[in-house]
């Protein structure tokens, strides 16, 4: 018991030192500020790390009501997110004391993000539904403040409009959630699923509507078409920092609440083959090309990177929906994996911007030659996305297509992996200009106006740590892969 | 008699603030206040008793009497109403100082208090009718009180709507007299098939007319109109009255009109039954879009109201005694709640005089408590896990999924849309308050302050309240359930 | 003989013989005369009222040395010594409440003949509530119909008059049409006392005999009877007069002339036709319809009316059908609740009309609801007994109109068919009452302050204010108190039977 | 964004709009509520329209409307009269001596009246006895009669003393000159000094008076009474005022006798009637003898009662003239 | 439908088409003398019934004349003692109805009595 409290360290200490940064008083020197949010991260990420590498534990804090407890566990699922969520946000956050310099109310800015941090521990952490969903909502309201940081007037729509997404989808997960509640005699996760056949007897039609909605209401989160609409409002206006971490870790959120109500509370043997899984299929792969193809027609640079977000997430859920072991291994490779990926290439939006001011891709004519570190990091991320091997985004792309093809699911099993590589085409041709124009900005392009834009080494070292976990990922993955293969084993 | 006593001291006490000489003001707001304090103890000490016995106080025509008892519906409701009469009094009396002739405000706002109380005791339909029109007539003053065109037309409409109403339950009243074995209010209902015959038919139909009636008080969509429009009240009659006392008692008299009157195994599967559920499904989403709409505060909070209301009303339509547990819940949780955001609202219009929702822009930086603790009751009214609105949620939700009734669980749809409808509302306001467009002068709004403890003390109460009641909810959920088994 | 059981003549004759002496007396030993008469009757009325609910029992009286059926008689029963008493105190407030506009709006060279009037309407209500013999009360409804037209017209302006010409035309019509069947009632029965009459068609009917001229009869008579107690198709006459008469001319004709002749229907119901025939009859269900119709178009149009007094007129037009309906339900209990209804709408309404006087006062004398705006605080007492009586109406509980409305709904509801119709409509004008009373109450209390109005103060109008209280407690008893006043309707009807 | 499609479809395809978000905040509603004056204005119009309605010159539907209602007139009279000849139609035949009519009431009335009430004529013997109560009232229906006509009909001088100090005084007594004209009026329309009149008057009038007497003092041995006495002697009093004008009735008939000679008769009524109601409820003797039946002083008190009735009706009937003719004696 | 009796009581069927005569003058004029004269109708109308009521074939008038007391000898005396008050009360109906005809003229110099309440709302008194 006394050491299974440790749980709630990680998850509330962020969280009241957010608060405590939020109530506070403005500090003299900026330097303050962000010397305390580093400290508490780093404090954070150790106690994470501890958990991860420590033994499954769990700890229920007490009963919201009847058979309601607010119960916390540490899984093996929960240790991957938590693994990837601290990386992620350790690293942006240092990144993010360079470049909100720029920004105004700073204070504000790193209180929420350490809530933030605190929340999606607890989110990956949470060891029953009911905590989940508590955690899943407050991730939504305290991470629009970050949304909306810079108070422009389409930042707040924005702002609004992420909330009404998640909320929507959320609800849709209460809706399912209470039949759930109805039907099985818990709503802790165990593998393999909770539901109590003697009362689905006979129920399965409503259960699989109701798996229906609580899948389509995570998948808001992580940005599947029909709701994938306030992906690419969101990204651009949210600070750089924040927009890496939204769709590096926080769309993972909704990710994590698919693995669960799939594998943790209906089972997975429960949906295979159902028009749940098909409609579900389809509309991840629908996703997959669009997200890209828009990426493609898109100018904005975040804007891109946001709808390549949006394909991305969905070749997690499709790996997801597939219900197949090898195809799971390949999802959680590519959470890693795009976590790592996409917070690297937005990382080096963000330092475009902050250096140049420059939004747009046509405008980044010779910017290798301004910032070539920066350019070096983005195209490596770059080709893991689009996934050339050695690069990582090759492995896990190799796993769902294989996952794919040995699967019964009679299209898809075709379907799917072609779908796969037109999008990783696409997303190279989204990608790919920004170097190759870069770099080689043509003829045209006098050296003379050039200046070194480099940004300080604060803003360089996470990219660069990035880029390289992106890279090296894919050269020595057989510890990684042994690892989720394992999970997705013992989930099937 | 201690009953009849906790009516009437506050109705006494109220009616002597007229005669008796205030050298000051803080004089007469004590006076009220151990009044009104006095009452709550004594109604706490009642219900520390547990349920009392039948006290008649006069007998009418034939059969038929005034008679006060205390029972488990009737502690609920009287346990909320005592608990938050002291902190509504504090609170308007800083409220009011701004208002003209404050006196007769104060004597109705104090006689309601008894008159609430009576219903929440009364015995049997006669007596909690005859509260209930009381009900209505002390309360059209404080309506009425600004005097303005727009409180007189209010006044006028809630009359009339009230009355009506009234005039229909009256007949659901009558029927029971004739066709119940008894006119008490009795777990399980009073009509028994050989009494019954071959009415079955009209009396579901006077159920839903009497429903109805008394759904006018609870604002059920037909019969809606007239709680908007009541916002023009003062603030502190606007939240007690028009989100806690009035609306519940409506909701209260249903409570009563169904489960303890007409009885569930006679109501429950009927078209009656299907009949008033789609009503008040229709005024979960009705309400919600419509406050989505508004842009005045009080009356963008009165459709929440109403559709939190039918939220009640759902509970109690689904007629299992989870059902009924549920809607007990919401009647507490959303009292709390509600009042809470309204107070918000009555101290913004207090100290900034601002009224619509496009006026707030940036205050949350200067009153950070009074948005503080209204962003708190939002995020409860939109049943965030972790505060007591999602609790009363999953009550009701539950219970309409155990009951197995597929309009029911489409009930619990309509439920989810109007939480998503009231995060929209509720929170565009606390984003504007708090994120301004950053091109917003702060200048404009610097000397805004937040009011002083008479009106920040309740708030905060009532944000404990809410975090208490959300995160540790199993007693009182336990009492609720022991209640909607008849076990008290 | 017991002395008491003379009361009932003693108070007949005392008033008729009041009346002729008040022609000879100046203006205020008439008053005085008159005053002291009603309180006398009253207090006769009441000691009756006690003796008959000792002894249990009804009794006849000779009316000369002749037992019927060949001489007069009268009757007196719980019920009827009840309602003299009722009648007196009525009267007797609404005396006093509208002494002074009297003053004002009368000339006082007639004023002797304004309480000769009085005097003999009274004889007359005693008369019809007491009589036995079906052509005495022919002879009294004459009475009562002129004292009444003169009641109307005593101050005379254009409306008044006008007003008392289409009374006078309407209620000749049904006397015309009383009378006509009384002869053919006369003709098939030979009798012209209540009892015989009774016996005789009891006998008619067992032996199937002349039924068609009997129902006949029976529709004429309650056509006449309806006419003149203005049922909803000729109350055309009413608002006029009820709205511009003298003020206690006007409590006094809505809560006691038009009573005088319901009772009189109601003896006939029990005494003359015998209740289980009229039951059976037709007519009731007519009847029943145009109280509905009555209570639903009586308040609409005093929504549509602007002027405080015509209102109040057109609400007892809506009154009246109540008592109807209570009739149509054609059961004991529907007539238990009309008759309480009767009183309770005497009470009230005599209240509303006296307020009202006393709010248009302050309003410089207009009487549009307009103009009252803030009445209410020029003149308190006026204004809260307007209030009540609103309130007593509209049917809150704890005052008269609630229990009426209770007794209406569970009579209505012991009748199969005419249940839910009674119901509904019951409950749509209790809406409708809302609609307008509380109107003109919000309104009265919006505070306007008018410099040029006068303002009225309890100081300076006791008798005003006296009178007001009386009504209210009285009020505020019939809605309490209900019980015993029930209990003793439903011993008078048993004796009737 | 320059290539923002404005087609509502790939905006929201593109997540660029929100149909619900757009409407969240709106513009602060308009407030309702109707000024006084409109009010008032209303109230104007309802009353101009009340006036078109009362308009009777041109208003075409007016006039259909006179047109139906004369049919509808017709049509309800003929309703009623049908209803009312079945109903005839079933009542008893007439004339025949065993109808219910004809029943112990009458038999015992004809056989026993003499006797009881010692009135030869068995009509009045009942009207005065047996149902003097009926009578009784009747005779009030013609006091209170008299009372409203002069109610509406006597011009009052204006009595200063009497008015009350202090009291809103809505309603002005007449003054002089409405007297005035009205007696110019009678002054105008009404014969004057008319010799051939006059003579024949002087003539008649004092027959007419002494056949009214005698039918009175015979109420109850013959035909008539004293309705019928009075309503003679009446007409004799007026064909004298009419020959011979106000001064000279004034002379000896003013408003003060009537209203004293009405008083006393109806007192003297009132107080007989009620000994005889006594006596004859609480069943005590009443000590008034019968005389013997034809004589003109028999029959108890219905004599005395015959005369009274007899100046009640006289008086009423002139006044009754007097006060059409000019408001006043 | 129709009874037997209809032509042997053709003096009430006179009597009752009078009333019905005289109802509707009453209810239906607009002119008030005329309404007054439908009163005297319907009155005498009813006066007409009664004694056709109290008629029996060959019988006197109830006087005893040479003390036969005999129920045989005359008619019924009920109902002109009832005539004889109806007619009293008819007569001072019909003198308050003429002395507001009066009145009513004085003032508005008309008898149509729709005219004199649209005169009255033209006053608006």
């Amino acid at each position: 018991m006394n050491e299974s409290v440790t749980i709630l360290f990680p998850i509330f200490f962020p969280i009241l030192m957010g608060v405590l940064l939020l109530v506070g008083k403005e500090p003299k020197k900026k330097a303050l500020l962000s010397r305390y949010t580093g400290g508490v991260l780093l404090l954070t990420a150790l106690m994470v790390l501890g958990l991860v590498w420590g033994k499954e534990v769990s700890f229920t804090m007490f009963f919201l009501t009847g058979r309601l407890p607010v119960y916390f566990r540490v899984d093996s699922i929960g240790k991957v997110f938590a693994f990837v969520v601290t990386v992620v946000w350790v690293l942006a956050g240092f990144f993010s004391f360079e470049y909100m310099k720029a920004e105004n109310a700073p204070r504000r800015f790193f209180g929420f993000y350490l809530i933030v941090y605190g929340i999606l521990i607890g989110l990956d952490f949470s060891g029953n539904m009911i905590t989940f969903y508590m955690f899943y909502e407050m991730m939504t309201l305290l991470s629009m403040p970050l949304v909306l940081h810079e108070r422009t007037k389409a930042a707040i729509m924005a702002g609004l409009k992420y909330m009404f997404y998640s909320f929507c989808g959320a609800y849709m997960v209460l809706f399912g959630l209470y039949f759930v509640y109805r039907y099985a005699n818990t709503l802790t996760f165990t593998a393999k699923g909770v539901l109590d056949a003697t009362l689905t007897a006979g129920n399965e039609k409503l259960l699989l509507v109701v798996a229906f909605f609580m899948l389509l209401g995570f998948s808001v989160k992580a940005g599947m078409f029909p709701f994938h609409g306030w992906l690419p409002v969101a990204h651009p206006e949210a600070p750089a920092p924040a927009s890496a971490v939204l769709s590096g870790v926080i769309v993972k959120g909704g990710v994590l609440g698919i693995i669960r109500v799939i594998f943790y509370l209906f089972g997975a043997d429960f949906l295979r083959g159902t028009w749940v899984q098909t409609t579900m299929l389809i509309l991840s792969l629908v996703t997959v090309f669009m997200g890209s193809m828009l990426a493609y027609l898109e100018k904005g640079m975040k804007k891109r990177l946001a709808y390549s977000t949006v394909s991305q997430v969905s070749y997690i859920l499709f790996g997801l929906f597939l219900l197949d072991p090898v195809s799971l291994t390949g999802s959680l490779l590519h959470v890693v994996f795009h976590a790592f990926i996409k917070c690297g290439l937005f990382l080096c939006a963000g330092a475009i911007i902050f250096r140049t001011g420059k939004r747009r891709v046509d405008e980044l004519t010779g910017i290798g030659k301004e910032m070539p570190v920066t350019i070096w990091c983005f195209t490596l991320c770059s080709l893991a996305l689009i996934g050339i091997p050695p690069a990582s985004g090759f492995i896990s792309k190799w796993y769902l297509c294989e996952g794919a093809l040995h699967t019964k699911t009679a299209v898809f099993s075709w379907l799917g992996p072609v779908i796969l590589l037109i999008s990783a085409l696409l997303t190279a041709g989204y990608l790919l200009p920004v170097t190759i124009k870069g770099f080689f900005p043509g003829e045209d392009y006098d050296y003379a106006a050039l200046v070194k834009k480099e940004p300080v080494k604060l803003m360089l070292v996470p990219m660069v740590i990035l880029a390289a976990l992106a890279f090296v990922l894919g050269i020595v993955p057989e510890g990684l892969i042994r690892q989720l293969s394992a999970i997705a084993g013992q989930l099937m | 008699m201690m009953l009849l006593a906790a009516i009437l001291i506050p109705i006494v006490g109220g009616a002597l603030v007229m005669v008796l000489p205030f050298k000051k003001r803080a004089h007469m707001a004590v006076y009220l206040e151990i009044v009104v304090v006095i009452t709550s103890l004594l109604v706490g000490l009642i219900i520390s008793e547990g349920t009392t016995g039948r006290f008649p106080i006069v007998k009418f025509v034939n059969n038929l009497s005034l008679s006060l008892e205390l029972d488990g519906c009737g502690m609920v409701f009287a346990g909320l109403v005592s608990a938050l009469w002291p902190l509504a009094m504090l609170y308007s009396f800083e409220y009011m100082k701004k208002e003209k002739h404050e006196k007769v405000f104060f004597m109705f706002y104090t006689m309601t208090y008894g008159i609430t109380l009576g219903i929440a005791f009364a015995e049997d339909m006669l007596t909690m009718y005859f509260f209930y029109e009381l009900l209505t007539l002390v309360t059209v003053p404080l309506v009425l009180h600004t005097l303005s065109r727009e409180a007189i037309l209010a006044s006028r409409k809630y009359l009339y709507y009230s009355l009506g109403g009234a005039a229909f339950a009256f007949i659901g009243l009558v029927f029971l007299m004739i066709y119940g074995t008894t006119v008490d209010f009795t777990y399980g209902g009073v009509l028994t098939p050989e009494t019954l015959g071959d009415k079955t038919n009209t009396l579901l139909l006077i159920y839903v007319i009497a429903f109805m009636g008394f759904g006018v008080k609870a604002a059920i969509c037909p019969f809606n109109s007239w709680l908007p429009q009541a916002g023009v009240a003062p603030t502190p009659v606007t939240a007690l009255l028009h989100a806690v006392a009035v609306v519940k008692a409506g909701a209260f008299a249903i409570i009563r009109l169904t489960y303890y009157s007409f009885g569930t195994d006679f109501l429950i599967g009927t078209w009656a039954q299907y009949v008033v559920m789609g009503v008040v499904m229709f005024t979960i989403v009705y309400g919600c879009s419509r406050a989505l709409k508004e842009t005045h505060i009080k009356r963008r909070l009165a459709y929440s109201t109403i559709s939190n209301l039918s939220y009640i009303l759902f509970g109690v339509t689904i007629m299992t005694p989870l059902g009924l547990a549920g809607a007990l819940t919401h009647l507490v949780f959303h009292a709390v709640m509600k009042i809470c955001s309204f107070f918000c609202a009555g101290a913004i219009m207090y100290q900034t005089e601002k009224h619509y929702v496009h006026e707030l822009d940036g205050l949350g930086r200067k009153m950070p408590a009074v948005f503080g603790v209204f962003t708190v009751s939002s995020l409860a009214l939109m049943g965030v896990p972790g505060l007591c609105g999602f609790i009363s949620k999953w009550n009701l939700a539950n219970a309409a999924v155990m009951s197995g009734n597929v309009m029911a669980c489409f009930g619990i749809g309509a439920l989810l849309i109007s939480a998503l409808l009231t995060a929209i509302y509720m929170l565009s306001i606390v984003i504007r308050a708090f994120f301004p467009p950053e091109d917003f002068d702060m200048e404009s709004v610097k000397e805004y302050r937040d009011p002083n403890w008479m009106m920040l003390f309740p708030l905060f109460l009532f944000v404990a309240a809410m975090i208490i009641f959300g995160l540790h909810s199993a007693p009182i959920v336990q009492f609720f359930t022991d209640i909607s088994n008849g076990v008290l | 003989m017991n002395f008491v059981q003379n009361f009932p003549f003693f108070s007949i004759i005392l008033s008729m013989f009041s009346g002729i002496v008040s022609s000879v007396l100046p203006a205020r030993a008439a008053k005085w005369l008159n005053t002291i008469l009603i309180s006398v009757v009253g207090a006769m009325s009441a000691v009756l009222l006690v003796y008959l609910m000792g002894t249990g029992e009804s009794y006849v009286y000779w009316m000369g040395h002749f037992p019927a059926p060949w001489g007069n008689e009268i009757r007196a029963g719980v019920l009827e010594a009840g309602m003299a008493l009722f009648f007196c105190v009525i009267m007797l407030l609404s005396m006093t409440g509208g002494r002074k506009k009297l003053l004002g709006e009368v000339e006082y060279s007639k004023h002797n003949l304004y309480y000769i009037l009085v005097n003999l309407l009274l004889s007359s209500l005693l008369a019809l509530v007491y009589t036995n013999d079906l052509f005495t009360a022919y002879v009294f409804v004459e009475i009562n119909t002129i004292s009444a037209c003169g009641l109307i017209m005593i101050r005379q302006n254009g409306r008044t008059i006008e007003a008392a010409v289409r009374y006078m035309i309407m209620s000749l019509l049904g006397s015309g049409l009383f009378l006509i069947s009384l002869c053919m009632l006369y003709d098939l029965t030979g009798h012209l006392l209540m009892s015989n009459i009774k016996e005789s068609v009891a006998v008619l009917v067992s032996h199937h005999q002349y039924s068609v001229p009997l129902m006949t009869t029976i529709g004429l008579m309650c056509a006449g009877l309806a006419i003149k107690s203005a049922l909803f198709p000729f109350h055309s006459w009413l608002p006029d007069a009820y709205g511009y008469s003298t003020v206690s001319s006007a409590a006094m004709l809505s809560s006691l002339v038009s009573k005088g002749y319901i009772f009189l229907l109601i003896k006939i119901f029990y005494r003359v036709i015998g209740f289980e025939i009229i039951a059976e009859s037709k007519v009731i269900n007519v009847l029943f319809v145009f109280g509905l119709l009555g209570m639903i178009f009586g308040s609409l149009s005093a929504i549509r009316e602007n002027d405080i007094r015509r209102m109040i007129s057109f609400s007892s037009v809506a009154q009246i059908g109540y008592i109807y309906m209570g009739f149509g339900l054609g059961t004991e209990s529907g007539m238990t609740a009309s008759i309480f209804h009767i009183l309770s709408h005497a009470a009230t309404k005599s209240l509303l009309f006296i307020a009202a006087i006393g709010l248009t006062d302050v309003s410089k004398g207009s009487r549009q609801i307009v103009d009252l705006t803030g009445a209410g605080y020029r003149n308190k007492i006026a204004g809260f007994a307007f209030t009540v009586g609103s309130l007593s109406m509209v049917g809150v509980p704890m005052f008269s109109g609630f229990v009426s409305k209770l007794l209406f709904a569970e009579a209505s509801i012991g009748h199969t068919y005419k249940m839910l119709p009674a119901v509904i409509v019951l409950a749509i004008s209790t809406i409708l009452n809302a609609i307008y009373f509380m109107k003109t109450v919000i309104r009265i209390y919006v505070p306007e302050r008018r410099k040029d109005c006068e303002v009225i103060t309890i100081k300076n109008e006791k008798e005003y204010a006296v009178t007001l209280v009386c009504f209210i407690v009285l009020n505020v008893m019939l809605g309490m108190l209900s019980q015993p006043i029930v209990q003793w309707i439903h011993t008078g009807l048993s004796m009737f039977g | 964004m320059k290539e923002k499609k404005n087609n509502a479809f790939t905006r929201w395809f593109y997540g660029e709009e929100d149909t619900l978000l757009d409407k969240v905040e709106m513009k602060p509603q308009k407030e309702y509520a109707p000024r006084e004056g409109e009010i008032r204005e209303l109230m104007k119009e309802r009353e101009m329209l009340r006036e078109q309605i009362y308009d009777v010159e041109d208003n075409h539907k007016l006039r259909l409307f006179h047109k139906m209602y004369q049919i509808a007139a017709v049509i309800f009279c003929l309703t009623l009269i049908s209803i009312m000849l079945v109903t005839v139609s079933w009542l008893p035949p007439n004339g025949d001596p065993d109808n219910p009519v004809n029943n112990e009431v009458s038999a015992r009335y004809i056989e026993s009246g003499l006797q009881e009430t010692g009135a030869v004529n068995i009509v009045t013997g009942m009207i005065l006895d047996y149902r003097a109560f009926d009578t009784f009232g009747e005779s009030n229906v013609l006091f209170i009669a008299t009372v409203t006509v002069l109610i509406l009909l006597r011009l009052d001088k204006e009595k200063k003393a009497l008015a009350k100090p202090g009291v809103p005084v809505y309603q002005k007594p007449v003054d002089e000159l409405t007297i005035a004209k009205a007696q110019a009026d009678d002054r105008v329309y009404e014969p004057k000094n008319d010799v051939i009149l006059q003579k024949v008057a002087g003539f008649l009038v004092p027959i007419i008076i002494i056949f009214g007497i005698y039918v009175i003092l015979n109420g109850h041995l013959s035909p008539g009474g004293g309705f019928s006495g009075g309503a003679i002697i009446g007409a004799g009093l007026i064909l004298y005022l009419n020959a011979f004008g106000f001064e000279k009735t004034e002379r000896f008939f003013t408003e003060k006798t009537y209203k004293w000679t009405c008083f006393f008769a109806l007192t003297f009524y009132c107080l007989a009637k009620s000994y005889s109601f006594f006596t004859g409820a609480n069943h005590l003797e009443s000590g008034i003898p019968l005389g013997t039946p034809g004589a003109i002083l028999s029959s108890g008190l219905i004599l005395p009662l015959n005369i009274c009735v007899g100046l009640v009706v006289a008086c009423t009937m002139y006044a009754f003239y007097v006060l059409f003719r000019k408001g006043g004696f | 439908m129709v009874g037997p009796n209809l032509f042997i009581n053709y003096g009430e069927a006179v009597a009752v088409i009078l009333f019905g005569i005289g109802f509707s003058n009453l209810l239906l004029q607009k002119n008030l003398i005329k309404k007054i004269i439908g009163l005297n109708i319907m009155d005498t109308a009813i006066y007409l019934f009664l004694a056709e009521k109290g008629y029996i074939a060959g019988r006197v008038a109830p006087i005893v004349v040479d003390g036969v007391q005999e129920v045989e000898a005359y008619i019924n005396p009920v109902p002109s003692g009832l005539v004889l008050t109806g007619i009293v009360v008819s007569v001072s109906v019909t003198a308050i109805m003429l002395s507001l005809t009066i009145r009513l003229y004085r003032r508005y110099h008309t008898l149509d009595l729709d005219e004199i309440s649209m005169r009255l709302k033209k006053e608006g008194l």
